[in-house]
């Protein structure tokens, strides 16, 4: 099976990233470009058939390592 | 899977009649030669390991007449040129080791990760050498800032520098940075490493004692950087474009635990030999461990850790993967080593032995796919005296009168364009995104002349900079050598210190075009006068040619990286006034 | 009084705080690795800077899984003195040991140079040797020293008197309140982003974190009953 | 309009970060985690109507500034 995460950075949070990729954006002249948050993308490969099981692992490894909830939001997917 | 690959391989035969050995730079009587050592036509595997060693990166083979013209000894020196780092006596059986190497190309290509896997490469050349590093240089060139790319090469450099060195904890201490249109297109990224060793660690990278394992450590091998020239003729499918070769990329944390378990095992005193897998990796490593021992090695190339699927001999061979190490133990001493790697959390594999019949022989699959004499590798590439020409453009400039420029009158407005030029600028900006404060021995930091590095446990500190001022070197390349190693000396001394040693990189264009090859002349020998006056031998340094553009080469530079000894940290001196009404004198003419 | 520096695959302030011990306070000193299963032996932790775990993911974030924290959050617990410094500080964080988050300085690029700090709180096991209110200079060396709280969390951190060091000058990261350390609730636990011990004899530009290392000395001898150094 | 943007590393090219957290997920007992590969993840608040031109310039947006075509590949979605 393989999982994708997404991290994102909380809404109430600065991403003094996001900012900066939206000024330069800006600078390249693309006006048309409001708010942009970046977050991570993680793509996991798991050797697993048992998709509850696998659902489960994930959301501990999202809570435990993968975000910080403190600052993070995170979701995920399961294919195959 | 991996047949399909290799019988994709031109055969030994489809390579002497297509010439496809030209695709490798490799000439038609250099062909012949090899062929001559190997008594047979090589395979691809052979004849792309035989082109990365006859290379000019590996075999010097148009600037080794040249480097011979450099002083190489003095009594203080321990190594010269010859091994990963030069080695020089710094008193109470401590010494220093350093050298400085470039990663011009690289960075032009991908800019972050080119200039941080040059700072890991040179960091493995000294700590492969027993030493532990304590301090890193860099000097840098680029074309006028004004341009988008410029701007993203130099930020992305800068910050490839620091996202390496500063994660490995080793401080950038100095370095220095130029921006002119020279060097538009071709960004010159040299970096120095400097290191502390006791005499009695100071390791070599031979591969000692018939019989004895060959370990490899460090992530497994991709397929990093590996020649580019094998594909360039190829068509562009998309299967073709899954196998090209990829850009290295630097792990700066995989090679701060390959440095401390490799110090580790260097204390254990069970190594025989270790060279750091550099440019041209295992090819390169192997066979100049074998050379240096005059033995010979046999590589099983199943038992080298591969990161990828279906990797062949040729790309196991050839692969640029970072921060892997090659070492010979003797057998007994294999479970001791493994445990010293374990314990950092690394895998080491015994991937060959050391053989007495002189030869490189690769096994593969249970088959010997490559099979090739040790010393022609090393040893037999053939030396080029290459023509050299006085350039059109120094004749020129040697009938201006200089008299006739217009004097400046608004000596305000003059003064405020050189301190605004970004050549001259503070280059704070670059410097704080730099930790040159870890290891809490950073007595001088960036922004001085030279910076010093104090040693635990002594009053003795090191004193290094690194200089060169193309232009000068551009308008008259004798006089420019030398201006570059006595502007160092002069940051050396100034600080404090005593000049003790030199490690260069010679940046220059095509060294095929005359004009070229008498600039690489002219700057060695004053480089060489210089280093004789100030008794500053040369220790070891690096070549980087071919750094041309359409528009034509670089300025010649080459860089100067030199490290003096501090007698007493009372003597450490600053740049800067110190306080209202203290006297100015100036020295000199 | 024995001192542990906890060592993490690419710690690499950890010699810097062997030394610092070592030259301000003379005390014992050991490292210890992340492998270890035991600090009852140690009256004080100290988590160094560097990049542990190549800072991979988030910096501190792989750290804090590490065998040696489960004894760490027992000598939390126990009131032992734990400082940890800029990479110890994130781990903290990440560990739960200490609240709030480090995100990436607000300008995007590591920083490495002498900030202002003003002591705002002396009532730590770290800080009993400054004057409240008095600036010192440390050094800072980090690219995610961005401390952030959520508003409340902020409140509690002024009610409990929480909040250790603020940068003086520019604020180098953006943190919120301009915060540069935190101590948890009962004072024995501190992390901070600036560099103490990069700033203990005046060859290195500084000699103002020497009094940290002095701090805890006295914070330990008066929890023993001993004399003071001054 | 809303876009998401998928920066990936390119599948031959070593990813140190993915590696790490591969190895971090195994120390927590995630035997059945395999190969881990870490991106980025960006929402972009586009203010446009015109699709087929948002879908040009994000296009040259991910080739100028958002990826870095050497070592990482891209892909992007247009929201609403
Ligand atoms: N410009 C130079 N000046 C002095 N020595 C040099 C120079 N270039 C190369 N050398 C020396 O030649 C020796 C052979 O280099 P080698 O080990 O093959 O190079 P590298 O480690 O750069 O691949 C090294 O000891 C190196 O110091």
């Amino acid at each position: 099976m393989k999982a994708k995460v997404y991290v994102t950075i909380k809404q109430n949070v600065l991403d003094p990233q996001g900012n900066a990729v939206q000024g330069a954006l800006h600078t390249l002249g693309f006006g048309e470009v409001g708010k942009v948050r970046i977050g991570k993308y993680l793509e996991i490969e798991l050797d697993t058939n048992d998709r509850a099981q696998a659902e489960a692992n994930l959301k501990t490894m999202c809570e435990k390592l993968l975000a910080n909830t403190v600052v993070e939001d995170y979701r995920f997917e399961l294919e195959g | 899977m991996a047949q399909q690959v290799s019988a994709k391989e031109p055969t030994a035969l489809q390579i002497a009649e297509q010439k496809i050995y030209k695709q490798f730079g490799v000439s038609e009587k250099e062909y012949e030669l090899i062929c001559d050592f190997m008594g047979r036509q090589p395979n691809y595997t052979e004849i792309g390991v035989f082109s990365v060693m006859w290379s000019e990166h590996c075999a010097y083979k148009n600037s080794k007449p040249l480097l011979k013209r450099f002083p190489i000894s003095g009594p203080k020196v321990l190594m010269g040129p010859g091994e990963g780092a030069g080695i020089v006596d710094i008193g109470d059986n401590q010494a220093v080791v350093f050298k400085i190497e470039s990663h011009n190309h690289p960075s032009a290509v991908e800019p972050y990760q080119g200039a941080a896997t040059g700072v890991g490469g040179i960091i493995r050349d000294i700590f492969s050498m027993g030493a532990r590093p304590v301090a890193m240089l860099n000097s840098l060139r680029f074309g006028k800032l004004e341009s988008e790319r410029v701007k993203y090469l130099f930020e992305h450099v800068v910050s490839g520098i620091a996202g390496y060195g500063n994660c490995i904890g080793i401080p950038t201490v100095a370095g220095e940075i130029m921006f002119d249109e020279a060097y538009e297109g071709n960004p010159l990224v040299n970096a120095m490493c400097v290191g502390l060793i006791d005499h009695d660690k100071i390791q070599r990278g031979v591969a000692k004692g018939i019989g004895n394992p060959v370990f490899y450590v460090g992530p497994a091998t991709g397929r990093d950087g590996i020649h580019g020239a094998t594909f360039a003729s190829e068509d562009l499918t998309a299967e073709s474009e899954a196998k090209r070769s990829a850009v290295q990329v630097g792990d700066p944390f995989m090679e701060k635990l390959v440095m401390e378990a490799t110090l580790e095992l260097i204390d254990s005193g069970i190594v025989l030999g270790i060279q750091d897998m550099g440019a041209a990796g295992l090819t390169c490593s192997s066979a100049e461990m074998a050379s240096k021992a005059g033995n010979g090695m046999e590589l099983y190339l199943n038992e080298v850790p591969q990161r990828e699927e279906g990797m062949t001999a040729y790309e196991m061979m050839l692969s640029e993967s970072q921060e892997r190490m090659l070492f010979v133990c003797e057998p007994q001493h294999e479970e001791q080593a493994k445990g010293i790697f374990a314990r950092w959390g690394l895998h080491c594999a015994k991937v060959g032995k050391v053989s007495d019949d002189g030869r490189l022989k690769l096994f593969h699959k249970g088959e010997l796919v490559g099979d090739m004499p040790v010393k022609a590798l090393v040893d037999d590439c053939p030396i080029y005296e290459k023509p050299s020409k006085v350039p059109e453009y120094y004749l020129q400039n040697g009938s201006i009168d200089t008299n006739g420029y217009e004097q400046v009158l608004d000596l305000n407005d003059a003064l405020l364009k050189v301190l605004g030029s970004p050549s001259l600028a503070s280059k704070e900006w670059v410097y704080n995104q730099y930790d040159y404060m870890v290891r809490t021995e950073t007595a001088v930091r960036p922004g001085s002349d030279a910076a010093v590095v104090t040693i635990r446990g002594t009053r003795k500190g090191l004193a290094m900079t690194t200089d060169c001022n193309g232009r000068y070197v551009y308008l008259d390349p004798e006089v420019g050598g030398r201006i570059a190693v006595a502007e160092a000396g002069r940051n050396i001394v100034c600080s404090g210190a005593e000049p003790l040693a030199i490690t260069d990189n010679l940046n220059f264009g095509s060294p095929e075009k005359p004009e070229i090859f008498w600039q690489m002349e002219k700057a060695v020998d004053g480089m060489a006068e210089a280093c004789r006056v100030l008794e500053t031998p040369v220790i070891g340094g690096n070549v980087s040619l071919y750094n041309e553009n359409t528009k034509g080469a670089i300025y010649p530079t080459p860089v100067v990286g030199m490290v003096g000894l501090v007698h007493d940290t009372d003597h450490i001196t600053t740049q800067e006034f110190k306080s209202a009404g203290d006297v100015i004198f100036l020295l000199g003419e | 009084m024995k001192f542990a520096v906890l060592v993490f695959p690419a710690s690499n302030c950890d010699i810097d705080c062997y030394k610092a011990v070592e030259d301000t306070i003379g005390e014992s000193v050991d490292y210890v690795f992340h492998t270890a299963t035991d600090l009852s032996a140690y009256d004080a932790i100290l988590v160094p800077g560097g990049f542990s775990y190549g800072d991979y993911l988030r910096c501190g974030a792989i750290a804090q899984f590490a065998p040696v924290m489960a004894e760490v959050r027992k000598a939390a617990e126990q009131g032992k003195f734990i400082l940890g410094i800029c990479n110890g500080f994130q781990i903290l964080t990440e560990a739960g040991l200490l609240p709030g988050a480090l995100i990436r300085n607000n300008s995007l690029k590591f920083r490495c140079h002498q900030v202002g700090l003003k002591v705002e709180n002396t009532n730590t096991a770290f800080t009993k040797d400054y004057k409240q209110g008095e600036v010192i200079q440390i050094p800072i060396a980090h690219g995610e020293g961005n401390y952030y709280v959520d508003d409340e969390t902020l409140a509690k951190l002024k009610a409990n008197n929480q909040i250790v060091f603020r940068y003086a000058d520019d604020n180098p990261n953006g943190s919120v309140d301009n915060i540069a350390g935190i101590s948890n609730e009962a004072g024995n636990i501190v992390g901070m982003m600036p560099h103490p011990e990069r700033a203990i004899k005046e060859i290195l530009g500084s000699a103002d974190g020497a009094r940290m290392f002095t701090s805890v000395l006295n914070a330990w001898r008066e929890r023993n009953g001993a004399a003071s150094i001054r």
